[in-house]
């Protein structure tokens, strides 16, 4: 069936929850009848199968985190919804220095699966509603990152995001769930696919080639890989030939597919959302240029959000976002010049 | 005092200002929700609609330096505080005309120069601030007050615990005025706390907890000038609750189903402008007339706003990049 | 129930067993004091001296099953819950025999086998995830209590107030010990809080606040015991201050200056394990031969850990790469 | 005079306490009579001379850092202290959702010159007090990064920061303070300097070079630049020339200064203390690869802490940590190989 990321997250979880009963989601505003299903709609209705396990809380994010992380320890299976990744800032203490950290400290002895769900995206709200937290993460050891482009991608990493031992943090894209009717995004792009009925998983740390190429790599997650695929399509028309993968994951990072990529194209472009100060284009950047500089024919770009906030207005976000245009304009700059 | 000897001891005048702040803000709330459903606003809002009395008596009991902090639901903050239609509406709309070069947009309204912050969307995340506000005042020797707006749901904020707690030991000249409109998004205060008044939660700090009537005016003015005026003697800050009530969805694209109707209807009996309203007429305070002009002047001002407001200019794209350090460019 | 007839009720050997873990605890933490001084042990510690009947009182009150966790000041936790001193006392030398490894180190005691969380330094860090260990109890449907013990410092934090609402909210089989020892870093309670019992903060939930004798372990021991079979059966949390003082710095380094001496003086008059065991002799459950020797082998069980912990492998530098994912290599 | 980095602190708190009498300082245990001056010692009896300014505070870091936001707002000068930087993340969203963006949300309205003081560094504390927290305010527009590893400069920094009209994050380095007597840090490195008697500061986004080189260039800030520097003099012993540059500032980065000497060596080396992935080093790494690229004739070296949090043991902590004979063997091994 087709079904949209919204859509086959939430199918996923209900799949979970019935394969495993250790499994509960928490958060603020997933379950109430009459409700919202989290911000997002992920979670709607699936209050009347599990109402045990499908907790609402008080707006309390070190509260939310702190009961995964202690639940997760005993031996439950939480997932936690924060409404926008942003109140992340809220937990940071419980992410980062418990739920990272408790494994670790512990000498390996106890384990901390906790699946933690975040939705980004610049999308129309400001600043304090709109940030791509992912950068933040990748300086956190301990967690792993997944930032599923497609329904069918979410579908597999969520579910084996709560089969792993380790805490995992799967950031959502706003613009790609798919929501439907009153709770449709402004700009939202269509990220459904096709899901096998079928129990599959999708392996944390693999990234995938979403459009093979040999004259560029470009590298993204999430919104960026269709604004990626988009502009692949304009200069393939120009006959300029872009190889695009979607990271899918952000940690572990596969960089063993973007070399073979950069090593065939000979050069790379990274695209994300967030600020390029310290972003993940950084880390990727790092990695190619300590491992494989000679293969690289040009310098390597990275294509990101200004070193800013998020600004409000319609025109000033727009600029804000890489776009599909700007992607290509770097592209072919790059292959012009070199 | 009773409530008859307020009225006149506060006079027509200052009466007549309740309901004309009043109106203002149920008006534009009213006028922007069409703009929203019609698209042509960008964004997404979160409307005050049924709470008006709460901003209206708070913000009537304040100074002009006193200085006020919102959320994600600012605009009746806004207007009460004296915020114009056209820098608010503008914000909206993302130009640069609006109160914050349109790099706020609704859920960061704010005009210090008027005693208003830019509103913080983070739930919980202006009392701190408030808490510093404050604190300036009281280092700096001025005889200034800062109020913090916030809701039922952020008083489950740790944000809250730390502010109250602090503001108590620090003796600043606050007062928190947690607006219980009996829901946090879909969630309702039942379903989140074991207790029937936010106010007793006061008593942790060992400072003052207060309850007053949100959906009458008078009461919170009376409430809050007490606070605020205490604050100002050195007296330290208040927790004061508003028992409210909002009469539509959560934010723009929210229906409300799951507030049962009649608890939707017992609120929509105590309308605070419509019961503040007859009391007018019934006081002899004003007539049928007077309170029609002044709705129909607010309706043009409404007009002539959404004119101002979609004749301004956009920003450059490249505006982006301004607005960041006081000190330096946006580094590459 | 009177003092008397609950010194009947548990009976000499439980109460023999009070003495025994409350002497371990003194003499671990007078013994290390040495090894620090003397510079043999890495790291800073923070020590538990005249807290004992805390510890001690709660952890006796506790199943086999329950858990407990524990902060930046976790010897006596550890110990009172049933840690052995060799793995303790290795984790304090880093060697790969601790109870963590040598990853953890003081501030990070624990071994969840004999229901200690790793403890958490971050204060009012562990609040949260003691709920959330609770919550696990009860969705398991197991009859199990976690017990989170915190400062009076740590009520002030933020992670407190959300704790503390959520589980009253979620009914968790929770309970929340704070040791009340009055200060805490260096900063007087006095000068933090403006309430005088901490416990009353429970109010603000809608749950019960409790306050017991932190200087008698008896006194613990029946209200910890109270709480914890509440909580076991449905009944939710409780807050639990025990009223208490540490007798040593709030760390190794620090000789506790701002502490007037009167009030040392008048806690020390109180100190837990001296008073216990004038009650011990006086009621004629112990003579002093016995405790000398309960003394003697607790001497002795130290100074064997200390050789075992001294002769235990120190990790391998890259053991560092270890111990992070329990499903993956670091990854480089 | 010649003083401690501690002692050039507490002099530059004092000296800008007494200049301005809208400068104040919030924070845990700063002030309290026979205690102990923040953690540190650096506040150590400045009381006695401001009791009004030098505010005590409960254990409350999302208090304290709102505290400080909006007395800076109001037009104070707040300096915040947060005993270990670890504890940042308790106040996070103060700091990053707040502090950072408020100005840009105002439309640059408002202005919030805060000081925030945060100790770093892995000394034998476990995980919770050890981290080096730069990377994740790299990632965090609206906050300049500074990072002193000398007496004279945290002298000229710090009061560059209390005069700065944007928030400033000092990062100060726990084995580098020079604390006495009982509150000596094992493992301490002498990093005092001699104090000129005049009114300087040290502009922020300026490197320095601590030695000049010809044959590699090693960037670093903290405790890594002493580390740097003793690599650099055995490596000088064996006919290798490196030069050192102290990044003094992260945010904004001098990468012309950076740019200038990688130009001449040809050889880049970044080195820091925190975990490798995400860190300062990537975001070095990408823009010297990405703008001078044809300069470098060997690979970027980042030399970082692993991608785990700290441990406690002695001998993994060492491990952890970059050490001189760890840089100078990488320095080597690509000179060797190049
Ligand atoms: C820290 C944080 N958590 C969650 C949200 C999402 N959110 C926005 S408004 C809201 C409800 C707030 O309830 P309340 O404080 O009662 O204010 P009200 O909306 O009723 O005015 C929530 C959960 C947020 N903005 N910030
Ligand atoms: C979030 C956080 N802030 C500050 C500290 C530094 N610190 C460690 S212990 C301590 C005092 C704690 O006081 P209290 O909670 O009363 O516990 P006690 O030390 O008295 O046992 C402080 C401030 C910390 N570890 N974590
Ligand atoms: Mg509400
Ligand atoms: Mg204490």
């Amino acid at each position: 069936m087709i079904l949209s990321i919204a859509e086959a997250l939430r199918k996923a979880i209900y799949d979970e929850m019935e394969r495993d009963d250790k499994v509960f989601h928490i958060g603020e505003d997933i379950g109430i009848e009459g409700g919202f299903g989290g911000a997002f709609t992920v979670t709607l209705g699936l209050e009347k199968s599990f109402r045990d396990r499908i907790i609402d809380t008080p707006i309390s994010e070190i509260g939310i985190f702190g009961a995964a992380c202690g639940a997760a320890v005993m031996g439950m299976r939480p997932i936690v919804d924060v409404q926008y990744g942003d109140f992340l800032f809220c937990a940071m203490d419980q992410v980062a220095n418990q739920i990272a950290k408790l494994r670790y400290m512990s000498g390996g002895k106890i384990k901390v699966p906790v699946v933690m769900r975040a939705p980004v995206g610049v999308t129309g709200r400001g600043s304090q509603h709109a940030q791509n937290m992912e950068p933040y993460f990748l300086s956190c050891p301990g967690i792993k990152i997944i930032a599923p482009s497609t329904a069918y991608d979410a579908y597999g990493l969520l579910k084996a995001a709560v089969r792993d031992d380790d805490p995992v943090l799967i950031f959502e894209h706003k613009l790609l769930y798919g929501a439907k009717g009153a709770r449709k995004e402004e700009g939202a792009i269509d990220a459904s696919s096709e899901i096998p009925d079928e129990d599959y998983t999708i392996p944390i740390g693999k990234a995938i080639v979403r459009k093979e190429g040999k004259d560029a790599t470009i590298i993204s997650h999430l919104l960026m890989v269709h604004h990626s695929l988009q502009a692949a399509k304009t200069l393939e028309k120009e006959g300029i030939s872009c190889e695009v993968i979607d990271l899918r994951s952000l940690w572990p990072l596969d960089i063993g597919l973007i070399s073979e990529s950069v090593k065939k194209t000979g050069r790379l472009f990274i695209v994300e959302e967030s600020p390029k100060q310290g972003g993940i284009g950084a880390e990727v950047s790092a990695q190619i240029a300590e491992t494989i500089p000679d293969h690289l024919i040009s310098p390597i770009v990275r294509i990101a959000a200004p070193n800013t906030p998020a600004p409000f207005s319609p025109v000033m976000e727009k600029f804000y976002i890489p776009q599909p245009e700007r992607i290509s304009k770097e592209v072919r700059k790059i292959i012009e010049e070199y | 005092m009773e409530h008859e000897d307020i009225i006149k001891e506060l006079g027509k005048e200052k009466l007549i200002g309740f309901y004309t702040k009043m109106v203002k803000i149920r008006s534009f709330e009213e006028r922007i929700r069409f703009l929203f459903l019609e698209g042509k606003m960008p964004g997404t809002i979160h409307q005050y609609i049924g709470m008006e009395a709460n901003a209206v008596g708070v913000c009537s009991a304040l100074q002009k330096d006193d200085v006020i902090a919102s959320t994600h639901r600012p605009h009746g903050h806004a207007i009460a505080r004296g915020l114009s239609f056209n820098e608010i509406m503008a914000e909206l709309y993302g130009r640069t005309t609006g109160c914050c070069r349109g790099k706020g947009g609704s859920m960061h309204l704010g005009n210090l120069e008027k005693g208003m912050l830019t509103a913080i969307a983070i739930v919980g995340g202006n009392l701190p601030i408030v808490v510093g506000m404050s604190l300036a005042f009281k280092l700096m020797k001025q005889n200034r007050v800062a109020v913090s707006f916030f809701g039922d749901g952020a008083s489950n904020e740790g944000s809250f615990h730390e502010s109250l707690n602090m503001a108590a030991v620090l003796n600043t000249p606050s007062v928190f005025v947690c607006e219980n409109n009996q829901y946090g998004a879909s969630t309702s205060i039942k379903k989140v706390m074991k207790i029937e008044n936010i106010a007793d939660r006061a008593r942790s700090y060992g400072i003052e907890g207060v309850i007053a009537d949100g959906m009458d005016v008078i009461d919170v003015y009376i409430h809050a000038k007490d606070a605020i005026e205490k604050a100002r003697k050195g007296g330290g800050p208040t927790l004061l609750e508003l028992k409210t009530f909002r009469f539509c969805g959560h934010s723009r694209r929210d229906p409300g189903s799951y507030i049962p109707k009649e608890e939707k209807e017992s609120w929509q009996r105590k309308d605070p402008i419509n019961n503040f309203k007859k009391l007018l007429l019934n006081e002899g305070l004003a007539g049928e007339d007077e309170l029609d002009d002044i709705n129909n002047l607010i309706e043009k001002e409404l007009d002539e706003s959404i004119i101002f407001a979609q004749e301004s200019p956009e920003p450059a794209p490249e505006d982006t990049l301004k607005d960041l350090y006081a000190t330096m460019e946006v580094p590459e």
